[in-house]
Formats: C-alpha cells, sequence, structure tokens
C-alpha cells in the first residue's frame, strides 16, 4: 500500500445535495449504499422467517393431519381478504415509490396514507380473526382446548360440519396436542408478520410526514424507496404464510 | 494409566475402548507431527531471518502455487481418511448385535435409573456381565440427560419423548464411572453412578439375588448406597441434603418456619414426598421416591437411618419395633 | 528524529469535549473506543465468573459454593464471553475503528446505525445483566431444551432478550462492514489491494448477516414457549427438544467464526508488518476466510453427534466438517512461509502472533478429534471439548484481539504502551492459559464431564494444575490494564507509523483526524508493499 | 444530477406494469385457494408452493426494482436464498433419515418403568 496519499480530493469539487452525508462522495454513491444495506437487511429478515420455516416444515410432515384439521379452523374468507389488502397496499407503496421517484409530493403522501391505511385494514382483520381463536380456546398456552370448537357447536344445537366426521389417524389426545403446536406456530408467525406490519405502518409514518415536509425530491427519495422495500419483503411474507397456514389441505 | 501419579488415559474395559484409543493415537500422533513441524519452522525461521539492521526488509515473494495445492491436498486427504476411520468406528458403535442383552436405562432429574428384562431394578448402580454385549435403550423422564461410560468410550443422549440406544461389551470386569454429560439441572454433578462389570458366573448370582439378604438395617445401608441417598446425605453435613447422623429424636425446624420431631413417620414422608417439608437451609433437590421404594424396603431403609442414630434408639428399642410396622396402613390411608 | 514526535494538535479524540460529544457522535473511532470500555467491562466480568469455576473445581467436592450457584457461574461466563465479548470483540473494537482508514475512507458507510449498534448492544447487554442481578441464569449459554422451556426457574427470558438484542447490534454491524467495504473504498482500492483483515471482516460479516437471525428467532420460538405456554419445542406435546439444537447450532457454530475471523485477519498483519514481508499468498489467504464462513453454515450438527440425529446425518455432517480445517490449515501454512526470508522483529503484537500461531494449532488440530466421528462419541461434552473450544476462542481469538489491541494501540491513542511489561504480559498469558486449558484435554480424555460441580477424586490433580494456571493468565490479562491505561498520558509518542507498516492506516496521523485523512489517499501500490515504507519508519526496538 | 436517476436503482417504471403486476398478484391467489380445493394427491402441496414463489418472484423482480438494480444487488439476493437453502435442505438430512422409534409418553410420572417392547427397525 505504499505511495498512495495523492491529491486527489474529489468530493468537494462541485455542489453538494443537501441530503449528501460529510462521508461521501457522491449521491450516487450514497443511495448505491443504501441499497445494499437495506437488502442485507432484508437478507437477515429472510433467515429470521427462514428459522420459522424450519420448525412448520419439520411439524407439518410429523403430523399432517393435525396440521390439516386445525387449519380447517382459519377462516379461508378473512385470510383470503387480508392477502388481497396486503398486495392492494404493495401495489400502493409501489405507486408511492414511483411518485417520489418523479418528484410527485402530493401524489406520494397521498399513496403513503393510502398504504398505511390497507396496513391498518390488514391488522384489524387480523385482530378479529385473534377474537375468534380467543373465543374458540384455540389460544396455545392459555385456554387451548381442541375439541371446544366441536363441543360448543353441537351444544348450540348446530349440526357439526361435515369435515369433523372426517377418520383421523390421531387419538384426541395427540390430536390435542398436536394441534397446539399447528397454533403455536400459527401465532408465532402471524404475530411476528403482524410486529413487521406495526413497524412498517410507523416508519410509513416518519416517511410521510417527511415527504410532507418537502425533505424529498426526484434524487433524493432514498427513505421512501427503502420503505418500500421492506413493506414489499413483509407481503412476501404473507404470500408464503397464507397457503401454508390457511391452506393445508382443503379439499377433503 | 498414570505418569508421576496423575491419571492421563482411561482404562479400555470394553471392546470399543481399543478401537477407539487406536484412532486417537492416530489423530494424536497426526497432530502432533504437524503441531510440532509448524511450531519448530516458525521458531527457526523467526530466529535464521531476524532483523539485524534498521530499514531492512523481507524478500519480495508473492507467493507459490505448486505449494499452496501441496499444502492444500494433503491436509485434504488425511483429514478424509479420518473420517473414514472415525465413521467404521462410528458405525460399529450405532449397530448393536442381535444377540445383545436388553437394559433400558431411564434419566430422571438426577439419576439413572436402570432395568433388567429379568425385573432387577437399580438406580445409579448397574450390573452386566463381561464379554456380553449390551444393549441399552434410552429415555427421560424429564430434560435432556446423556449416559456416558468413559470405560466403554460410549455415551448417547436420553431424550424426552424419544428412544435412543446404545451398545458396548465390556471385557474387563470392575467397577467403572457412570456420568450424566448432557447438562440437566442444579445436581447434573451428582447424576452419577457406578456400573459393575461381573464374570459371566457372578452375573448369574447376581441376577439371583445376590448372596446375603443381611438383617433389616444392613439391607437399608445397601439401599441407602443403591439409591444413592449417601451422595447427598453426607455425615459431615456438608452435602446437598442434611446429615442424618444422630437426628432421630431430634427437633428440626423447615423452611417455613415450622418445626417437628423426626419419627418414623416424618423420615417415610420425607422419602416419598420429599418437597413437603424442606430443612431450613437446604435445596428442594431431593427427588420423590414414591413408587421407587417398597414398602419392604422402605422400611428397610428406615431401619437403618435409625441405626445412625444409636443412642436416641437403643433407649426405645422395644418402642421402635412397632412403630416400623405402621407404615403398611398409613400407606393406605394416602391411597 | 524520536525527540520531535509530538501528539498532533488536532485529532478525532479532542475533536469535541465532553459526554455528549462521545454519546452522540457518529466518528467511527469514538464509538470503536466506546466498544473497547465497554467490552473490557464484560470481558472482566466474565473473567470473575471463570475466577468462581475454577475456584470451585480446585477440589473434587462441590465445597466452595452450592451446585446451583456454580451452575449460573458457568452460564452467566459462558453467555457474557461468547455474546458480549468475544462476538464484539474485534469486529466491534478493532475493525469498526482500522477498516475505514485501511479502505481510505472518511467512516463506515452508516455512522448512525453504527452508533445504533452500540446503543442496542448496551440495551441488550443491560437486560442480561439485570437477569444476573436478579439471580442469574443456570441453562447453560446453549438454552437447550425442554429445560431452559420448562425444567430451570432463572431468569432465562430477560437473559435470552439480552442475546436477541445485542444480536440485533452483531447484525448491524456486519451489514456495516459489507456495505463500507463495498462502496466506501478510496480511489484505486481494488479487493485484492485490500489488506487481508479487511478481507477477514468482510467474511466474518457475512457470517454475522446471515447467522444471527436465527438464533434471533431460535430465541424467539424459547420466548413464546417459556413466556406463553406455546408448544414448539415441548416433547410432551409432540415438540422436538432436537430442533432446538438444530436452530441454535446453526448460528452458533458459524459463531465461532465470528470470533476466529478477525483474528487470523489480525494475524495476517501482524505476519506480515514484523517480518517486513509481503503475506505469501495473498489470495489464498483471503478466499481462505470466505472459504471457513461459507463451510462454517454446513458444519452445525457435529454438535450433535450423541443428541439422537440419525447415522447418515451424523457421517454427512462429520463429512463437511472436515472441510473447514482445510482453509485453516492453508492459512497457516502461509504465514508460517511469509516468515521465510522476513526481516523478523519480536516487539510485543508479534509475541502475541506467535503465541497465537501456537495456540490455534493446537486448537485448530484437536477440532480433528471431534470431527471424528467414532471419536467425539467418547469426547463429546467432555473437558476435551471445553479445552478445544477454549484453545480456539481464548487462545485464538483473545490471542489475536490482544495482538490487535497492542498493535493499533499507538495508532488508536498515540502513544507506545511500556514494551518490557507488554513483553511480560504476553508471557504469562501464553504460559497460563497453556496450564489453564491443556490438562483439560487429559482430563477431558478420562471421561471428565463439563459443567460438573464435583467430580472422582482421581482427576484432582489435573484440576489443580488448570486452576493454577488459570491465576497465571488472570494476572496476563490484568496486566495490560494498567499499563495500557498508564500509556494515554505517560506513554511515548509513537508516530504516524511506529511499526514500519504499510497498509493505509498507518499514513495518516496518530491519533488520525475525525474524517481520517485530509485528502483522499489514491491508492497506487499492492497491499504489504515495504520498499517504500522505511524511509517513513520512525520507532524502531 | 438528474442522469443519475436514470440508472440503478432510479429506473421509473410506466403504472400500467404496477397494475398489471398487481393484478397477477391477485389472479395467483385466487389460483392458490382454488388449487387447494382440488385433490392433486401429493401435488398439492408443491402447487401452492410454485404459485407463492412465482408471486413472490414477481413482487421482487418489479415492485423492488431488482430487475434494474445491480449486479451486486441481485447477488445479495442470491447470497439469502442460498443461505435459506442450507438451512432447509441440511436441516432435512437429518430429518428425512431419522430412524427413531416414537415413544408414548407414560402417564405414571411416579417412576414407574414399564419396559416397552424392543422396537423393530
Amino acid at each position: 500500500m505504499s505511495s498512495t496519499v495523492a491529491h486527489a480530493d474529489h468530493g468537494h469539487a462541485h455542489a453538494h445535495h443537501p441530503a449528501q452525508q460529510h462521508h461521501f462522495d457522491t449521491m450516487a454513491q450514497q443511495k448505491e449504499a443504501a441499497v445494499i444495506g437495506m437488502w442485507l437487511f432484508l437478507l437477515t429478515e429472510i433467515l429470521f422467517f427462514g428459522g420459522l420455516f424450519v420448525a412448520y416444515m419439520i411439524y407439518r410432515v410429523w403430523y399432517f393431519d393435525a396440521f390439516a384439521e386445525a387449519s380447517r379452523r382459519l377462516s379461508l374468507f378473512w385470510g383470503g381478504l387480508n392477502t388481497a389488502v396486503l398486495i392492494g397496499s404493495s401495489l400502493t407503496m409501489a405507486l408511492a415509490v414511483r411518485a417520489a421517484q418523479t418528484n410527485k409530493r402530493k401524489a406520494t403522501v397521498n399513496w403513503l396514507i393510502l398504504t398505511m391505511i390497507l396496513g391498518c385494514v390488514f391488522l384489524g382483520v387480523k385482530v378479529i380473526e385473534y377474537e375468534d381463536k380467543f373465543a374458540n380456546h384455540e389460544v396455545p398456552g392459555y385456554n387451548f382446548d381442541f375439541s371446544y370448537h366441536e363441543r360448543h357447536a353441537a351444544a348450540e344445537g348446530h349440526a357439526p360440519e361435515a369435515s369433523e366426521h372426517r377418520e383421523l389417524s390421531l387419538t384426541p389426545e395427540q390430536l390435542q396436542n398436536t394441534t397446539q403446536l399447528y397454533f403455536s406456530l400459527y401465532f408465532t408467525m402471524t404475530g411476528l408478520h403482524a410486529l413487521h406490519m406495526i413497524i412498517g405502518v410507523g416508519i410509513m409514518l416518519v416517511i410521510t410526514w417527511m415527504a410532507h415536509k418537502g425533505k424529498f425530491d426526484g434524487v433524493y427519495y432514498t427513505p421512501v424507496e427503502m420503505a418500500g422495500l421492506y413493506w414489499h419483503f413483509v407481503d412476501i411474507v404473507w404470500i408464503f404464510l397464507f397457503p401454508l397456514l390457511y391452506l393445508v389441505e382443503r379439499h377433503t | 494409566m498414570t505418569i508421576f501419579g496423575i491419571p492421563i488415559f482411561p482404562e479400555q474395559a470394553s471392546t470399543f475402548a481399543k478401537d477407539v484409543d487406536a484412532l486417537y493415537f492416530f489423530i494424536l500422533a497426526t497432530c502432533a507431527f504437524f503441531a510440532i513441524g509448524v511450531s519448530i519452522a516458525v521458531v527457526l525461521l523467526g530466529l535464521k531471518y531476524r532483523k539485524t539492521h534498521e530499514g531492512q526488509i523481507g524478500a519480495r515473494i508473492e507467493g507459490n502455487l505448486p505449494l499452496e495445492l501441496l499444502w492444500s491436498v494433503i491436509p485434504t486427504i488425511i483429514a478424509m481418511f479420518m473420517f473414514g476411520w472415525g465413521a467404521s468406528v462410528y458405525y460399529h458403535l450405532r449397530r448393536p448385535p442381535d444377540e445383545a442383552l436388553h437394559l433400558y436405562a431411564v434419566g430422571k432429574q438426577w439419576m439413572w435409573k436402570f432395568q433388567h428384562l429379568e425385573g432387577q431394578r437399580e438406580i445409579n448402580e448397574l450390573h452386566i456381565p463381561a464379554g456380553r454385549p449390551v444393549k441399552i435403550t434410552i429415555s427421560s423422564e424429564d430434560v435432556l440427560h446423556s449416559l456416558y461410560f468413559p470405560a466403554f468410550r460410549t455415551k448417547m443422549d436420553a431424550i424426552p419423548g424419544r428412544y435412543t440406544e446404545l451398545w458396548f461389551e465390556a471385557q474387563k470386569p470392575g467397577t467403572y464411572h457412570i456420568f450424566c454429560t448432557e447438562y440437566c439441572g442444579t445436581n447434573h454433578a451428582g447424576m452419577i453412578g457406578n456400573v459393575t462389570v461381573l464374570e459371566p458366573a457372578a452375573y448369574q448370582a447376581w441376577l439371583q439375588g445376590g448372596g446375603m439378604e443381611g438383617t433389616l438395617a444392613q439391607r437399608g445401608a445397601k439401599l441407602f448406597n443403591d439409591l444413592a441417598c449417601q451422595t447427598c446425605h453426607l455425615d459431615t453435613g456438608q452435602g446437598r441434603g442434611p446429615s442424618l447422623k444422630d437426628i432421630v429424636g431430634t427437633n428440626v425446624e423447615f423452611q417455613d418456619g415450622t418445626s417437628a420431631v423426626i419419627d418414623e413417620a416424618y423420615l417415610r414422608e420425607s422419602i416419598l414426598n420429599s418437597q413437603a417439608k424442606i430443612v431450613k437451609g437446604y435445596q428442594p433437590l431431593m427427588p420423590t421416591f414414591q413408587g421407587l421404594v417398597s414398602e419392604e424396603n422402605l422400611v428397610a431403609l428406615l431401619e437403618h437411618v435409625k441405626s445412625m442414630s444409636p443412642k436416641a434408639t437403643a433407649s426405645s428399642t422395644a418402642a421402635a419395633a412397632p412403630a416400623a410396622a405402621t407404615p403398611a396402613p398409613a400407606a393406605a390411608e394416602k391411597k | 528524529m524520536l525527540d520531535k514526535l509530538k501528539i498532533p494538535e488536532r485529532h478525532y479524540l479532542n475533536n469535541g469535549h465532553g459526554l455528549k460529544s462521545w454519546l452522540l457522535t457518529k466518528d467511527h473511532k469514538r464509538i470503536a473506543i466506546m466498544y473497547l470500555i465497554s467490552i473490557s467491562v464484560m470481558f472482566l466480568l466474565g473473567g470473575l465468573f471463570a475466577m468462581g469455576i475454577r475456584l470451585e473445581l480446585a477440589t473434587p467436592q462441590g465445597d466452595f459454593v452450592q451446585a446451583d450457584t456454580y451452575n449460573k457461574f458457568f452460564t452467566m461466563h459462558g453467555v457474557i464471553m461468547v455474546f458480549f465479548f468475544l462476538i464484539p470483540s474485534i469486529p466491534a473494537v478493532l475493525g469498526n475503528f482500522m477498516i475505514p482508514p485501511m479502505i481510505g475512507a472518511k467512516d463506515l458507510a452508516f455512522p448512525r446505525i453504527n452508533l445504533l449498534s452500540l446503543y442496542i448492544y448496551w440495551i441488550g447487554g443491560i437486560f442480561t445483566l439485570a437477569a444476573m442481578v436478579t439471580g442469574g441464569v443456570d441453562t447453560g449459554w446453549t438454552f437447550y431444551t425442554p429445560y431452559s422451556a420448562s425444567a430451570s426457574n432463572t431468569h432465562i427470558i430477560p437473559t435470552a432478550l439480552g442475546i436477541f438484542i445485542a444480536g440485533f447490534s452483531s447484525i448491524l454491524t456486519g451489514l456495516n462492514f459489507i456495505v463500507t467495504i463495498h462502496r466506501m473504498r478510496a480511489p484505486g482500492m481494488g479487493w485484492f489491494r485490500l489488506p487481508l483483515f479487511v478481507w477477514a471482516h468482510y467474511a466474518t460479516s457475512l457470517v454475522q448477516v446471515l447467522g444471527t437471525p436465527v438464533i434471533a428467532i431460535t430465541i424467539v420460538m424459547l420466548f413464546v414457549e417459556r413466556a406463553f405456554g406455546f408448544g414448539i419445542f415441548d416433547p410432551s406435546r409432540g415438540g422436538d427438544p432436537v430442533l432446538f439444537q438444530h436452530l441454535f447450532w446453526f448460528y452458533s457454530h458459524p459463531a465461532v467464526y465470528i470470533m476466529i475471523l478477525p483474528a487470523l485477519g489480525v494475524m495476517s498483519e501482524l505476519v506480515s508488518t514484523f517480518s517486513k514481508k509481503m503475506i505469501f499468498g495473498y489470495s489464498f489467504v483471503a478466499f481462505s476466510s470466505l472459504a471457513i464462513a461459507v463451510f462454517g453454515f454446513i458444519v452445525w450438527a457435529h454438535h450433535m453427534f450423541v443428541a439422537g440425529i440419525s447415522t447418515y446425518a451424523a457421517m454427512v455432517f462429520s463429512f463437511l466438517s472436515f472441510s473447514v480445517a482445510i482453509p485453516s490449515a492453508v492459512k497457516v501454512f502461509n504465514w508460517t512461509a511469509t516468515l521465510y526470508k522476513g526481516a523478523i522483529s519480536f516487539e510485543t503484537p508479534m509475541l502475541y502472533a506467535y503465541g497465537f500461531m501456537g495456540l490455534f494449532l493446537i486448537g485448530g488440530l484437536t477440532g480433528l478429534f471431534l470431527a471424528t466421528l467414532g471419536m467425539d462419541i467418547h469426547l463429546h461434552d467432555t473437558y476435551f471439548v471445553v479445552a478445544h473450544f477454549h484453545y480456539i476462542m481464548v487462545g485464538g481469538a483473545i490471542m489475536g484481539y490482544m495482538g490487535g489491541l497492542h498493535y493499533w494501540w499507538p495508532k488508536m491513542t498515540g502513544r507506545m504502551y511500556s514494551d518490557f511489561f507488554s513483553r511480560i504480559s504476553a508471557i504469562l498469558v501464553f504460559v497460563g492459559f497453556n496450564l489453564t486449558f491443556f490438562p483439560q484435554f487429559v482430563v477431558g480424555y478420562l471421561g471428565m464431564p463439563r459443567r460438573y460441580h464435583s467430580y472422582p477424586d482421581e482427576m484432582q490433580v489435573l484440576n489443580v494444575m488448570s486452576s493454577a494456571g488459570a491465576s497465571v493468565l488472570g494476572l496476563g490479562y490484568l496486566l495490560p490494564v494498567i499499563y495500557l491505561i498508564y500509556s494515554l498520558k505517560k506513554g511515548e509518542v509513537a508516530g504516524p507509523n511506529p511499526y514500519g507498516a504499510s497498509t493505509l492506516e498507518w499514513q495518516t496521523q496518530s491519533p488520525p483526524l475525525t474524517e481520517n485523512f485530509t485528502e483522499v489517499p489514491v491508492v497506487t501500490g499492492e497491499p504489504y508493499e515495504y520498499e517504500h515504507v522505511v524511509a517513513k519508519e520512525s520507532h524502531l526496538v | 444530477m438528474s442522469d443519475h436517476a436514470s440508472h440503478g436503482s432510479g429506473h421509473i417504471s410506466p403504472i400500467s406494469l404496477y397494475i398489471t403486476i398487481f393484478l397477477a398478484l391477485m389472479v395467483g391467489t385466487a389460483l392458490t385457494v382454488g388449487a387447494a380445493f382440488v385433490d392433486l394427491g401429493s401435488l398439492n402441496f408443491p402447487v401452492a408452493m410454485l404459485i407463492a414463489v412465482t408471486k413472490a418472484v414477481l413482487v421482487v423482480w418489479y415492485f423492488m426494482h431488482v430487475k434494474w438494480q445491480s449486479h451486486l444487488t441481485k447477488l445479495t439476493l442470491a447470497t439469502g436464498l442460498f443461505f435459506l437453502a442450507i438451512l432447509l435442505g441440511m436441516m432435512l438430512i437429518d430429518y428425512t433419515s431419522k430412524d427413531f422409534i416414537a415413544m408414548p409418553r407414560p402417564t405414571d410420572a411416579a417412576g414407574q418403568m414399564a419396559a416397552p417392547e424392543p422396537a423393530s427397525h
């Protein structure tokens, strides 16, 4: 590394963008750094959820019948609706980033607000679903009783659904235990996903405020883009969670 | 094997021991060759090429591809050889022969319970015949444990909810360590025992009931050892449990502030339901022996404990005899 | 020439005074100094627990402390040393300080995230220390289920949360390094002109970014199981306790490389600088770091050979485990070859480098015993394993850390430490270390299980040797605290390049300016060329 | 400065592209649900995953602009997927080759060591 220091100071040669930090030479360098940094962060997120998927994968293979049985307790309507809502929010987020790229302040703010609203709708639906689980004694470690639903239906005088007469290879005790395993994973996975959504909405609140204040322009809109990447990632996690949790085996 | 009185090598008491030790010496020799070789090279180079004057710099050598390949390929070959040898020993270790004598071991905080198919039950003690393969199926009642016989060079984890197994063929009669090697809580270090390798004839004799019964108290003393009571209840009072010397008839204070006079009923409760009354200053570590100690054995144990308090019991020998007989109805009440 | 040396008027240490100028700084060098202080405190704490362990094991009976206290000692020792000392040690202190000047950058790519990582580390530390103060935790640093999930009644949740939080600090540091190395290099600083220390940190950062999230999610699953009664690993509900071990070691085996890879990087710098010679086989040394990082992810189940994994899986993982040996061997051979025809001088950092070579050799080679299937069955969870990983983590990582700290101390502070005492300390550490841990190989082969509060009488002699060695080792570690602090005020002024090193960080003043260089450097030469450095050399021992 | 916007992550896609992707994702969702109600035997799970992966690729490629990003970004993403594959795949080595014996839970925790029949492999 000899004969190295030479007079070549690019950094101060031309005018700086106000958002440029002193240790970067150009805005392009700064932005590239941010994009790579964000992707590396998403990399950790992939492996974070990856650990959960491993646990899910193994137990699903071990206890497929229980998983199929428990998965039927989830509402396809709410799950499907939420998938649509989240995909919609991904679209609005992509449009928000596009508006920021083209330096349309008002549109950026509006798309961001719409994304947040859709995010909140998703969380609201999740609350409804969780409430249903509490009411049906399907919360592991709290009031878990897998047969409650069936007994409750019988007590109310409803004819039990056809699906509940399926022949199962599991004893009631095994079913109780292994469906509890399913619901433990269900709550952990959807709970962590919802936590990511809440954090995402929080980040977007800040970004929206910044956009409203006119902090971004066609050159500097990195925060909007980063929030977009994060939001799309959360969407992708749900794209996998939906079939894994709601659609284990619906055809019998 | 010892050097200057320091043990450096465990006994070779099973057929595996020789296989594993041969592998050990091979790896040791390989490693010593490289460790000593590189160390000597580094020291000699350091001495030979010591900087002699200010401003001196080293020769410009960027590298040498054939050399790099050489010292990548040679370790690879050695490593693959090591893997192959190790894998073959392992394969042998994991394949119990069909004719193996079958035993069960259950790990429980903090003891090993062994059961022979013939019906014998042992705690922290294991008797096996020499010269015959023994297969042990292992399970756990609570957390992870690991059954380890250093003299046989084998171990296996005990996993709750699952059976695992190990096998060995002991060769040398004698008594060797049993350890738990998977950390299992407070008294992990107390989860130890002895495996006694007997000549086949002696093993048969042991199976038949193993010699003289002795008096009740003597039998109790043996049980006291077999149940590993003595590992905690040291006479010195420094064990994990209180000393049992000269306690009968004395007043004892409990952790919740109450107190009681030590009599047979109290001793019985302390054995069967050990968490009920904890002596002040001690941890509730003692496992319950409900279901582990038969009524006969319980009486024998009580007799043994009382024999440790000669003064208190000498004056009331007459009273003790009927008292010892009372547990039977008491047990019926509990159920 | 020596008498002309002065501490420069402006440098990063006097650019702003007061607590606020430190706590709100974005300067990677100040953050590194704060990390240095934090991890030193943690090292001291972890060392105290180690002292408790060695005192207890001086006698076979469990007579110094109660069994549960002893269990808390080794657990807290492990947790603090692994998660709060070793993992941040070289990256967060030396890497943080040196990577930007080494590649000719003004700072890391994300200075605010760098500061954030320090705060996260502190918060994690507070959680874990709070758990310790309120009663501690007794599961061992491995937190194996179901003991940790249900049986133990100690403070597992705050401890695990502390580790979870500190994990994010590690992730952010790694992320920052990767982006910095990719995007912040000075003009002319190509990938093959990077100092090997930087290469090693690149590999380390990959492990941090890819491995740490897996331990994070494992802790989350342990948390929901313990806190809410969810059943994920609980065997009584059909869960698999061995799955926890799989997930745990998926991170915790590569975590060993988070500790050792930076130390290997330090070694490359030391060996080259103190033999005034270009490193032998630069690209092999550079790529072996990456190889170790990648191979590190496919060998984890060798921690589980007796944990009930299938025979087939054990063979696959044993086979793969040997793959790590090759790049490690390549590194050692290349350092040895670097010495050939060098101009070798034995300043303190080089003494540490020599010590490292010896200890890393033993640590690495004993790893072969444990990777070999038939052998590991006997050695698993005995003191042999304890000795092996201490040779790697203490003999390797901490020797590397100490060597690096001594090497860059004049750069960080502008002053030299006592030559005499630092040599004494390096020798004490080496001797004390071997005395402490070598007997543990023997006692391990005898069959002494790890985490034992008491042990059979015949093993006492070896344990007493170990305890005696530990006191020498402790002294060796305490000495630097004294002479390094002393050097801050009274040390001889070092000048920009006291060792005549060739890498870029030595071409700026000591201590450096906040922006590291007065002008953006343009790199024109290969790394480790000493031909032009000689003239600037100003301090020779 | 505006020349930066024309390359790298600064690519501006037409709104119609985003709408198309959105519609494709919705169709994908409908397909997943539909496929779950058809008995495809052992193919149900692969089909569901195939659709999910396709949807994820669309989001990554267009919504997240990876299509227009530098090689480094693509490499970063590939690295993540590679290590995720290691995590899932290597874990399966053990779980697919496991020869352990399922054990009924003993109900009497009192220490009754009911000796079960030796397991047949």
